[in-house]
């Protein structure tokens, strides 16, 4: 790595004694002898495992469970089901008033993906645990199920999650979050060029090497311990608490020691229920995701799909920018909601164009549950832009890495959510970039700066 | 058969933190009485060093070496409350908060030296070295252990300190959408080269160059590591990663490191990594959020360099030999 | 049930032990104690057998007996299989290849079981208590089989006569997008003798490229000479879809690969030594 | 539940336990015998975190049976390091930063020292080989291909 000092020294200090120094990371030690205690390097006498069954189905009625079977297998101690959970239907985000609750502890009368939680099993060991859950007998009416957002929005179209009550999250805007800059059909109406493309992802798993889980142990006085990876202490327990109607402080959560989270780990999914069942049996209770499960089970980052539509004069300018954004949130909201709407704050990309239009949805399907990872709400949209600005580019007839340069954002510029730049570097990164790369621009590009224009 | 090379660029820029929820974190600082300093928190390491970098933010403001702070995170019994740790927030906002705490703690523990040195607090600095000196006469000075010492059992007084930084929340106007989505933004340009086999589809990436504006580089070889492996997994996102690898067809997805595909050692880009500071005006010593946007711009810098080696473009992630094959096959023959 | 691991020292015995129900046999552990991780509870008792002879490699005019229990890796390191050394390193990491077997492999799914490709165009013999069946016999009735394979034996192919290729995404340890793997003897003028060709991922199992094998037959190792054999490569194959890849890619790829192997155009191919 | 023994080194330390048949050494050292350095990351031998050396060969310990190690030498990485002085792969790994969240380090660890064992200069062709197994989130593998090779030059200037 090279830092170049010569950027923005003005702005900078250096006579720092600690901060900017390389100093050894003081988990390393730990770290490279095995020593490190991840939260499931911990072993409880008496400590029970849970297994979840799970949904074969992408969208079914349930019309019964039986766990009869099941609990008569040897080492089963309790099952858990919906009826179990005090405050079964949640959502995650009502900790900051983003609601609706949408989604289930345990399945109840409804799945609404394949691998929905539906009936827990606590046993002595995980085997017991696994040949317990194979006999808990789960009786489907299948649904028809969508997996395409575009038909999930058509009218018609089966309802994925009925607390919603259509397929697409109601924001106070409306159907989607607006952000309305400038007119950008004048804008169109008066560029040389317009071009409009669609760009798609599908969903990409966290993958961390540690997979979620926890273990909860009872304190004896009523308080439970749940030593855990979860990436957000108190927002977890907050959860659990209005999950399981137990005030916080019956709650202890001891984590920060994490094998990888990229956003993976923010989802409440494992906390709550190894609390109930540790407080319903007593005992210490292990719930940790298998790979599979990590890799299925576990919310991805969402599938999205981007349409920019812009229109650009053959001098480079962007003058006007559309940009329809549909986040796939699958079955539930989890964090999704918030995802689309940092896109819309997000678009047009670093920028400065005086028409802008921006909707961004978020959208249900039949799938498993997305949420945050690494980059949300950006990292899609940004591939999405910097092709379409690649193709706008070379539209016009433009080096692609000049044509940033004509459009990039500097201080001072309004920004399509009505905030003015401040502390923008992108002329300076690419700058550097075209030295790096050997990748030439013109002078009057390699003279440019962030600083406002003027000052 | 051909290999053809081919380059693209992408430039991005990246939010710090989660305006639009409410962002707020705590911190709390006090001494030991020899002298150390426990940062307690509620914040969580998931392997990115923030344990490290609150030491070092602490260290800085009280005027200690490094290795005389403990952080102490992150247990919801003694740890004050946290966000949590996602969205490029977690140096930004407890980095403030320490920042916040250790200032109060690095005043008290002034006050102490002062009464001891019989001076005014305002007359004194740190060394760094763990020391507190009289501005313009440092031969007068006293230790920070000695100055801990008589805070405990001399003077009575608590070396400690209290930090809450809280970006209130920006709710979206409803009609035009203006917003507050964040208080500062890093930023980034990637240059991608690859080599496309255009009989298999099969792409190499062989170089990233990647330029990063972060605010400041707290510690130099923790930003190197998180730029690296963010790079590393950009182009994995570009190339190789889904669970869903027939989206919206739901069939087939992967259930284990074999089958859900991410560069190997053996498929590493030579990469190189250059840092900007523009040190934002609300972050700890000018810090923004690094972690997440390392990992973006190489996405479509390669999906660029794709096109420019084999003139099809791939719209749909992640950019499969098999979808490179398909484009190639519905180009013209000629 | 509980797990539990039956020990015997002979395959006799073991074979006898694997009549029960629920009872898989032990090798490298790298499939039936995976399954059994992850929760497949129709597994409830392991059973492995120490036979010595299960172990060991002999190489002898020309021909070669590998017992089921030996690992990648052994044969990998064995100095008188160093044509077979590319096809026991395509399995797995070094850690799986210190533990997967030559007996495992033959049951591996598609897309594992690369180094049964190699056993395939080789021709091998698989051995069990019970007789000795060609392989192509073998992995057609594998699903059905409860003896414990003992051994696999073949003749040595003539030097630079096996050539082997595994595709993967990952490198260096990816499973398999395909591999190939071809018995070639040349006559003096270079056209081809005789030929053996076997593809895996281009079914739920190894399979030989008898279309490709016969079209290959009197022509030259040149791009016009075996572009007839690169013609039919495909036929007869189901190939996989996969979250590595579609049936459609792996067919569009096979006659470039195919032909790749051919032509001595892989990477690191040995195709003298 | 049958319990049998199980009896092997670990780290050069007779270890002797009744445990169910069928555990998995990984499961049989770090909750019989509480050696948590060998992780479980998968369960499926495709993440490499558990790995340990078993008489001088690496494996998966979450694939291996415990009672078909009996009478076996097994290392693992919190064994490596002597008087709490670090062995030269745990130095290198520390100096360059070759370590985030540190679920992989142990498996990496020991994926390495099998391959210094045996080649003490290795190519770095021979290190990409020998890591190929462990899956690493974080770094992008270079600063631990970077650390192994480090390794590798001070333990040949130790010999020299």
């Amino acid at each position: 790595m090279e830092l170049r000092k010569n950027y923005f020294a003005d702005q900078r200090k250096d006579d720092l004694h600690e901060i900017g120094q390389p100093r050894p990371r003081s988990d390393s030690p730990g770290h490279v002898t095995g020593k490190t205690a991840y939260f499931a390097d911990r072993n409880f006498p008496g400590m029970l495992h849970l297994k979840m069954v799970r949904s074969p189905h992408h969208h079914a009625r349930i019309r019964s469970i039986d766990t009869s079977e099941a609990e008569k297998h040897p080492g089963v101690v309790n099952i858990l089901t919906a009826k179990d959970v005090p405050h079964n239907v949640y959502t995650i985000l009502i900790l900051i008033q983003i609601g609706p609750e949408d989604e289930t502890v345990l399945a109840d009368g409804k799945v609404r993906w394949k691998g929905e939680a539906v009936v827990a099993v606590l046993a002595e060991t995980e085997r017991a645990a696994q040949e317990a859950a194979a006999k808990v007998k789960v009786d489907y009416e299948v649904l028809p199920a969508v997996f395409d957002m575009e038909e999930a929005l058509k009218p018609g179209a089966p309802i994925v999650n009925e607390y919603h009550g259509q397929n697409h999250y109601l924001y106070d805007s409306g159907e989607c979050r607006k952000v309305r800059f400038g007119d950008v059909e004048a804008g169109f109406a008066g560029a040389d060029h317009i071009l409009e493309q669609t760009y798609q992802s599908s969903p990409i798993e966290h993958a961390p090497t540690e997979t979620t889980g926890c273990i909860v142990a009872p304190e004896g006085n009523d308080r439970f311990t749940c030593y855990t990876n979860t990436q957000a202490m108190f927002f977890t327990l907050d959860n659990a608490s209005i999950i399981l109607q137990m005030p916080g402080n019956k709650l202890h959560f001891v984590g920060g020691t994490v094998g990888g989270g990229f956003g993976g780990k923010v989802d409440v999914i494992v906390e709550p229920i190894a609390i109930l069942g540790a407080k319903l049996t007593g005992r210490p209770v292990s719930f940790i995701y298998s790979r599979e499960e990590e890799m299925q089970i576990s919310s991805p980052r969402a599938a999205e799909k981007v349409v920019i539509k812009d229109g650009v004069m053959k001098d480079g300018r962007i003058v006007a920018r559309k940009v329809t954004g549909y986040t796939d949130a699958g079955a539930y909201s989890r964090h999704s909601p918030y995802g689309a709407q940092k896109g819309a704050g997000h678009y047009p990309g670093p920028y400065t164009i005086p028409n802008v239009w921006i909707d961004t949805y978020c959208v249900y399907t039949n799938r498993t549950p997305s949420s945050a990872m690494r980059g949300f709400g950006v990292t899609i949209g940004d591939f999405a832009l910097e092709v379409q600005m690649d193709k706008l580019a070379r539209l016009i007839g433009m080096d692609p890495l000049e044509f940033r340069f004509v459009n990039a954002y500097r201080d001072g510029d309004m920004k399509a959510h009505r905030q003015p730049t401040e502390g923008a570097a992108l002329i300076e990164c690419m700058q550097e970039a075209s030295r790096a790369a050997n990748w030439p621009v013109a002078e009057k590009y390699m003279a440019m700066s962030s600083y406002a224009k003027g000052a | 058969m051909a290999i053809r090379r081919g380059r693209g660029v992408a430039a991005i820029n990246y939010p710090t933190g989660m305006n639009l929820g409410g962002d707020p974190t705590q911190a709390l600082v006090h001494s030991t009485p020899t002298g150390n300093f426990m940062v307690t928190l509620s914040s969580v390491d998931l392997g990115q060093g923030m344990k490290q970098i609150m030491a070092q933010i602490c260290a800085e403001t009280i005027g200690v070496p490094t290795d005389r702070v403990v952080v102490d995170t992150a247990d919801t019994d003694t740890g004050p409350h946290c966000m949590g740790t996602f969205a490029s927030r977690g140096t930004h906002r407890a980095g403030n908060a320490v920042i916040q705490a250790a200032k109060e703690a690095r005043q008290v523990m002034l006050e102490v030296a002062a009464e001891e040195l019989e001076v005014n607090a305002s007359d004194l600095e740190t060394d760094g070295q763990g020391n507190i000196l009289v501005k313009g006469a440092p031969q007068k000075s006293i230790s920070i252990f000695d100055v801990a010492l008589s805070a405990h059992f001399k003077r009575g007084r608590s070396i400690s300190g209290r930090g809450m930084f809280l970006i209130p929340r920006s709710y979206p106007e409803k009609e035009t959408g203006a917003m507050k989505p964040s208080t500062c933004y890093a930023h980034a340009c990637t240059v991608a080269e690859v080599e496309v086999d255009d009989e298999t589809g099969e792409v190499t990436v062989l170089t990233v160059k990647n330029v990063f504006e972060i605010g400041r580089a707290l510690n130099p070889k923790m930003v190197e590591q998180q730029l690296v492996g963010g790079s590393w997994m950009g182009i994995s996102h570009a190339l190789y990663e889904t669970t869903e690898p027939y989206y919206p067809n739901r069939d087939h997805g992967g259930t284990d490191f074999n089958q859900y595909l991410m560069p190997g050692p053996g498929d590493l880009a030579e990469t190189q990594i250059i840092v900007l500071e523009r040190p934002s005006a609300d972050g700890p010593f000018g810090a923004k959020g690094p972690g997440e946007m390392c990992a973006n711009p190489q996405i479509p810098a390669v999906a660029n360099a794709v096109f420019d080696a084999v003139g099809v473009r791939i719209d749909t992630l992640p950019i499969t030999p098999e979808r490179i094959l398909r484009a190639l096959k519905a180009q013209a023959p000629n | 049930m509980a797990l539990a691991l039956q020990t015997f020292s002979t395959v006799k015995d073991a074979n006898a032990a694997l009549k029960a129900t629920g009872t898989r046999y032990l090798g490298g552990g790298t499939l039936v104690v995976r399954a059994a991780n992850e929760g497949d509870v129709s597994i409830s008792s392991f059973v492995r057998s120490t036979e010595p002879s299960q172990s060991a490699i002999t190489v002898s005019g020309g021909t070669v007996r590998i017992g089921a229990s030996v690992t990648m890796a052994a044969i990998a390191r064995h100095p008188d299989l160093g044509t077979l050394t590319r096809a026991a390193r395509a399995v797995g990491g070094p850690a799986i290849r210190n533990m997967a077997t030559v007996g495992g492999n033959l049951f591996a799914p598609t897309p594992y079981g690369d180094f049964t490709v190699a056993l395939l165009a080789l021709d091998a013999t698989v051995s069990t208590d019970g007789g000795d069946l060609p392989i192509e016999t073998f992995l057609a009735k594998r699903d059905g089989s409860h003896a414990i394979v003992t051994s696999v034996g073949f003749a040595l192919p003539p030097q630079g006569g096996f050539r082997f290729l595994k595709v993967s995404r990952i490198k260096p340890k990816g499973i398999s997008v395909l591999s190939i793997a071809a018995v070639l003897e040349q006559a003096a003028d270079g056209t081809v003798s005789a030929a053996r060709i076997a593809l895996g991922c281009m079914a739920d199992r190894p399979m030989r490229a008898k279309a490709a094998e016969k079209a290959l037959l009197g022509r030259k190792l040149t791009s016009d000479g075996i572009a007839p054999a690169l013609a039919v490569a495909s036929e007869g194959t189901s190939p996989t879809t996969d979250p590595i890849a579609s049936a459609w890619y792996r067919a569009q790829v096979l006659p470039v690969h195919l032909g790749r192997l051919l032509l001595g155009q892989v990477a690191g191919m040995e195709t003298k030594a | 539940m049958a319990k049998v023994p199980v009896q092997f080194t670990l780290n050069g330390a007779e270890k002797a336990e009744f445990i169910d048949s069928g555990t998995t050494l990984l499961h049989a050292l770090r909750d019989k015998i509480g050696d948590t350095s060998p992780k479980g990351g998968c369960h499926q031998g495709t993440c490499g975190a558990c790995s340990v050396i078993i008489d001088g060969e690496l494996r998966l310990s979450c694939l291996t049976l415990a009672e078909t190690c009996n009478g076996a030498a097994i290392t693992t990485t919190s064994g490596l390091s002597e008087g709490g002085v670090l062995h030269p792969l745990q130095r290198a790994f520390l100096d360059a930063f070759a370590t985030q969240c540190g679920f992989c380090t142990p498996g990496m660890i020991m994926a390495a020292k099998v391959l210094l064992d045996h080649t003490p200069n290795p190519s770095r062709d021979e290190v990409v080989e020998a890591l190929s197994g462990n899956i690493c989130r974080c770094t992008g593998y270079e600063p631990i291909i970077q650390a192994v090779l480090t390794a590798a030059r001070s333990n040949s200037q130790n010999a020299a």
